[in-house]
């Protein structure tokens, strides 16, 4: 005082790698393994997939509505490449490729999809919760996790993934601000894929980046080009390991895109323009990464096509196996298990009211 | 008069109202240029221009706590919650203060807004998109808590909650949006808030509904006749805070046989004040106990098993049964 | 066994817990330093130490939201809201998380968090610092919503409450936090949730209630038996949900008269759900309708009114007076 | 990109004017009428004595557990002051003195601090809300009477009041964001009064300013020195302007002290010490007010003097008349009034149950 300008002390940055044609920024390229770029490789090859098929069996009825992925494998495939087994991966919604990563299986994806229940237990337990609906609610959970970890005297870090509208809700904010105060090991990833629905970024908020939020709570921020799986597993890496030395959390905003509709229940010709996907499709993700491998010798025509094949073929072999599933499943009486761990006696009363009507509707059937 | 769609009829409304009175704008998220993920506000934005139909941002605290100061201007709000499940991020600003404002001040403020919100099941939705949790804002002093059930009486209340002077929680019932079409008049048409109506009229039972289970009941009403010749009364409570028991109080005395219909989980809903308000004024009339036909006391299941979640006309018939087998 | 407050054996009993179980932390506003605005968390920071008791900025919706985390994790926490009125806006979380993430999970994860909450009128206190709402949480599938009446159950239910595997709402009356001392044994107890107990026996009329209402309702019951002769039974629920109705149906049916006390708003209130069981359980055994007795339709008045609004000794015994005249 | 340091667009500032000791900044000295200069002055008075016999009474038992504002006159007088009659203001719960400067009589705050609903209704109608309780939520309803007011066409502007702990509510960020989204012309006052109940500032979030957080919303954010009116007037009134003239909202971060308790429920010895309690003396806004008004020859010995008593006058009157207007008011069938604009039949039915009990109660007393 008296009349100056404050000074910022929190890190803000912004980092790319390895742009849309495919070339290396080689001051910063990741020293990654073979085994980790092809592993990243074949798993965006996998959601990109994935999702066209999704699309179709929704489209055939086969499959309820479902949020597609295309566009931003790079951003939460980068981001949980960065993470150790152990770490906790809280997601939203639109992070399919990155469950798939942690464990989650595609028959798993499909029935979930289909609204079975069941498709939370029919995987491996491990450190990733479900997916998270009402939007933004997430994250707070990540700081809890984060906090106890760290109580629990591990090394674990949680990261969780929201979306640009998330930004916007007051648990962002209280989440970010617990996580500062509390100095929580959380990485706050941020898919600011342009659109929430039918906002586009511009309007969700007036701050020029979503990175720069994090000053608000004393918190380092990185805007990353999250097409680019160098530049967000870079980014990410550098956020766990702060996280993991116990110097706090980090909001990391992967610039991308949402190549295809909010939901399969949404029509974007309503509210974006041909030109602006088009645009975006020039900055694809899979196709800078396939030809940053086919310059590291990494990859061939050949063996893409090879591993088109299998991924294709494992998704085959998944729709299969769960539409068998699905034929078995969805005992309507399940509906009352695991309210509480142990059912309470109002809950047994109204598990047999429903246990008699569809016994009543058995018989009915059978007589008539 | 023209069949419309309750989509089309809450639609028509708004276009009305906002013609009628400036005062009126429109505010939520993807409301605007979308057109409201439902199309409920379809148009709107073209017709009446980004100053009075707001594309907001996420955060439903924040749409109702903005239009609770629009209100306090004097303007009348109507913000959309996407779904009814997200409410509850906005609860805390209706409990706060929408549903004070107008007592804390005395009479000198008052907040006549409407939140509306589709609810309910039916329509093969992701988890928290079909939910039925009325109860909430019901037990809310201060709040108005209208379900319409079909499009013309849709339109009708919609209006009338516009013109409200009090904050009105109005809940769509979004298995009925698109289910159906019904003769819509284009001539201002309202309903008093807080008036429920004989859906059908009947002499042996009176069944207590509404929202979205009107249509069940209706149905398993025309079976029980139809099998067992029984004339179920069906009320339709339209709204149900503030609740007016002397409709279907009567329809009790008369009949003496009396079930209560929501999909709300049982426990704490809104049939537990049916019953109450049913002792509390008819219980010399009661022949047997009343019957809660409702959604069970778990989270609605995800949409593989909704339908048996949900009452429908089958149960509402079985359990009629029952009620009139035991005297 | 010493003589304690409600505030005192609540902080007994957090003590222990604390000290039997390494998972168990402490969050909130002012809980640490201060020990709490009602002092029931005094001391704990001190003998615990800032990492297991969590001093919060604000943000009810953070602390239970970062409760979820770390009961997730596996721990126990138990967090503050300051006062019921402002754990509305803590209520999605509860409701979009505590809840359902057992559910969701298909029993992988559960949310063993207990959310502490003072509640209730009576203290001369400011605006939404007196409100009543347990409702909300009761007609909530998944969580628990408990309201201890004294020290000594307080203690037992803090203690059931924190090793309850699932959420647990724990709202306290904040009148009897200070009102009377009662012995509590320093030795382990606890009590089963969602066991109701009499806590006064009697054959002429039921009454059942719950939390801060006990001590006016005992107090009307002695006023009947001194100048009425009248025997009244009254039930202290502890637990309303999940809520067991066998023990005051049982009493009804013993009875045939029944009342309902508690300082929630009427319509749509706890009362509702216990008018409604009875008629589902005892319908036939009622000789008149269950009267209810309850705080008023309209926000709590400010504290120069309190005293009418809250249901007090007088207007209990009058109302068991005119239920007995009836028949 | 590649790896850049992101610029920040938004201004960020601090300002100062008068310092502790009285001595003022001629550059920065804003150009104010003797007379606003005056009723600022007697204002703070007001505002500090007030609180004093208040807290007088509440000890004595004669009225209710109430927040008192000594060491924050300057932080809300200065505010608004900077505002138009017509102009809206939303406060907390803290700015006693600012409700009294808009209109509120001091028989009303009596009567509020003793539970009565009257207090609401016994001033002249104006632009300024009721005191909100609940922490955070009332900033939104400033964005939506600003962005009415701007749909109305008019020039008014909406200011609301904070605190320190406020601005971790979720609803902080929503109305900064709402307000940033739609330029709503809002003024964001926060007074930094360093606690929260027993959280200092420093726990309540690990941003180094409060006005940085406006940086999150593509919003100017001051930091002014709360105990100097002059500054607080100026940082205003440029916000106010710039609100006016259709160029949005600020954030001004007001940075005082409480020197009393949160309430009069709360002991500050339990969490806070005597030192940092002094070194806040030292700094107190009407002291240093006092000594410029007397440079500037506005004020003598004898002039404070008078006006002490006039105020103190103006208090005991006020005490008095409300004291006997509580004898009369209360009337307990009241609560049903104002729920809605009319009364519902089930209200109607309840209030004759009330009606009937405290007629049963006068006859009992009467009879025995
Ligand atoms: C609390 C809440 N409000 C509204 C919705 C409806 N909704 C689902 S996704 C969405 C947009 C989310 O946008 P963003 O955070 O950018 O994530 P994206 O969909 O782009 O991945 C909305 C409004 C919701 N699910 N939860
Ligand atoms: C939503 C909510 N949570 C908690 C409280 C209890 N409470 C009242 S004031 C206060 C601290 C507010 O601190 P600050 O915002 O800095 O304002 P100050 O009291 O310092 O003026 C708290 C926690 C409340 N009134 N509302
Ligand atoms: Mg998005
Ligand atoms: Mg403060």
């Amino acid at each position: 005082m008296p009349r100056k300008t404050l000074p910022i002390e929190e890190k803000l940055e912004s980092l790319a790698i390895l742009d849309a044609k495919g070339n290396v920024d080689k001051a910063l390229e990741p020293s990654m393994p073979k085994e980790l770029l092809l592993k990243l490789y074949r798993y965006m090859v996998l959601g990109r997939c994935f999702d066209e098929r999704l699309l179709a069996l929704q489209r055939q009825g086969r499959i309820g509505t479902f949020p597609p992925i295309s566009g931003q494998e790079a951003a939460h495939l980068g981001a949980v490449a960065a993470l150790r087994e152990d770490d906790w991966m809280v997601p939203a919604f639109r992070e399919t490729a990155a469950e798939i990563w942690r464990g989650r299986s595609l028959e798993s994806v499909i029935l979930g999809n289909n609204g079975f229940n069941e498709a939370a237990s029919i995987d491996p337990p491990g450190p990733t919760l479900p997916v998270s609906v009402p939007v933004g609610s997430q994250m707070l959970h990540a700081v809890g996790l984060g906090w106890a970890a760290r109580y629990r005297k591990t090394d674990q870090v949680a990261l969780t993934f929201f979306g640009d509208g998330a930004t916007s809700e007051g648990d962002f904010h209280e989440a970010m601000n617990l996580a500062g105060v509390f100095q929580a090991p959380v990485i706050f990833v941020c898919q600011n894929n342009h659109w929430a629905i039918s906002i586009p970024r511009s309007r969700q908020t007036r701050s020029a980046t979503i990175a720069q939020k994090a000053l608000a709570y004393g918190m380092p921020g990185v805007q990353v080009d999250g097409n680019d799986v160098l530049a967000v597993y870079s980014a990410v890496s550098e956020a766990v390991a702060r996280a993991r030395a116990g110097r706090g959390p980090t909001l990391v905003e992967c610039v991308t895109y949402r190549m295809l509709m909010h939901t399969t229940a949404d029509d974007p010709r309503r509210y974006r323009s041909d030109d602006e996907l088009e645009s975006w499709k020039a900055k694809d993700p899979i196709a800078r990464f396939e030809v940053y491998l086919k310059h590291k010798k990494l990859l061939t025509r050949k063996k893409i096509e090879a591993l088109n094949q299998e991924v294709l073929a494992q998704i085959q072999t998944a729709v299969e196996q769960a539409e068998n599933q699905m034929k078995t499943l969805g005992n309507p009486l399940d509906m009352f298990a695991h309210a509480y761990a142990q059912m309470p006696p109002h809950l047994r009363v109204q598990r047999e009211e429903l246990a008699a009507e569809i016994g009543r509707a058995a018989k009915e059937d059978g007589d008539g | 008069m023209a069949k419309m769609t309750m989509v089309q009829a809450l639609n028509l409304a708004l276009r009305q109202e906002m013609t009628r009175d400036d005062g009126v704008v429109v505010l939520g998220e993807d409301v605007g240029v979308d057109g409201g993920v439902f199309r409920v506000t379809d148009g709107l934005i073209e017709h009446f221009g980004e100053e009075r139909v707001l594309d907001t941002p996420l955060g439903e605290s924040g749409i109702a706590g903005m239009a609770i100061g629009m209100a306090l201007y004097g303007l009348r709000p109507v913000c959309e919650m996407q779904f009814a499940g997200f409410s509850y991020q906005a609860f805390h600003q209706m409990e706060n203060h929408a549903a004070r404002l107008r007592w804390r001040s005395q009479g000198r403020l008052s907040v006549p807004m409407v939140l509306r919100a589709p609810y309910g099941g039916g329509v093969r939705a992701l988890e928290h998109h079909s939910e039925s949790r009325e109860t909430y804002f019901a037990h809310t002093p201060g709040l108005k808590m209208v379900l319409p059930s079909g499009p013309r009486n849709a339109r009708a209340l919609l209006v009338s909650a516009i013109r409200d002077p009090d904050p009105v929680v109005f809940f769509e019932p979004k298995a009925v949006y698109r289910a159906y079409r019904e003769e819509v008049p284009e001539e201002e048409e309202t309903l008093p808030i807080g008036q429920p109506v004989i859906a059908r009229e009947g002499r042996d039972l009176t069944i207590v509904t509404y929202g979205a289970m009107v249509r069940p009941v209706l149905a398993a009403a025309e079976e029980l006749q139809a099998k067992d010749g029984v004339a179920a009364e069906v009320i339709d409570l339209l709204t149900i805070a503030p609740l007016d028991d002397a409709l279907f109080a009567a329809s009790a005395r008369k009949t003496g046989h009396v079930m209560v219909v929501h999909e709300a989980p049982r426990s704490f809903g809104p049939g537990a004040e049916i019953v109450s308000r049913l002792v509390e004024k008819a219980f010399y009339f009661l022949e047997v106990p009343i019957a809660r036909v409702t959604g069970y006391d778990v989270v609605m299941p995800l949409f593989s098993r909704e339908q048996h979640y949900l009452p429908h006309p089958g149960r509402v018939a079985a359990a009629a049964r029952r009620l009139l087998e035991e005297g």
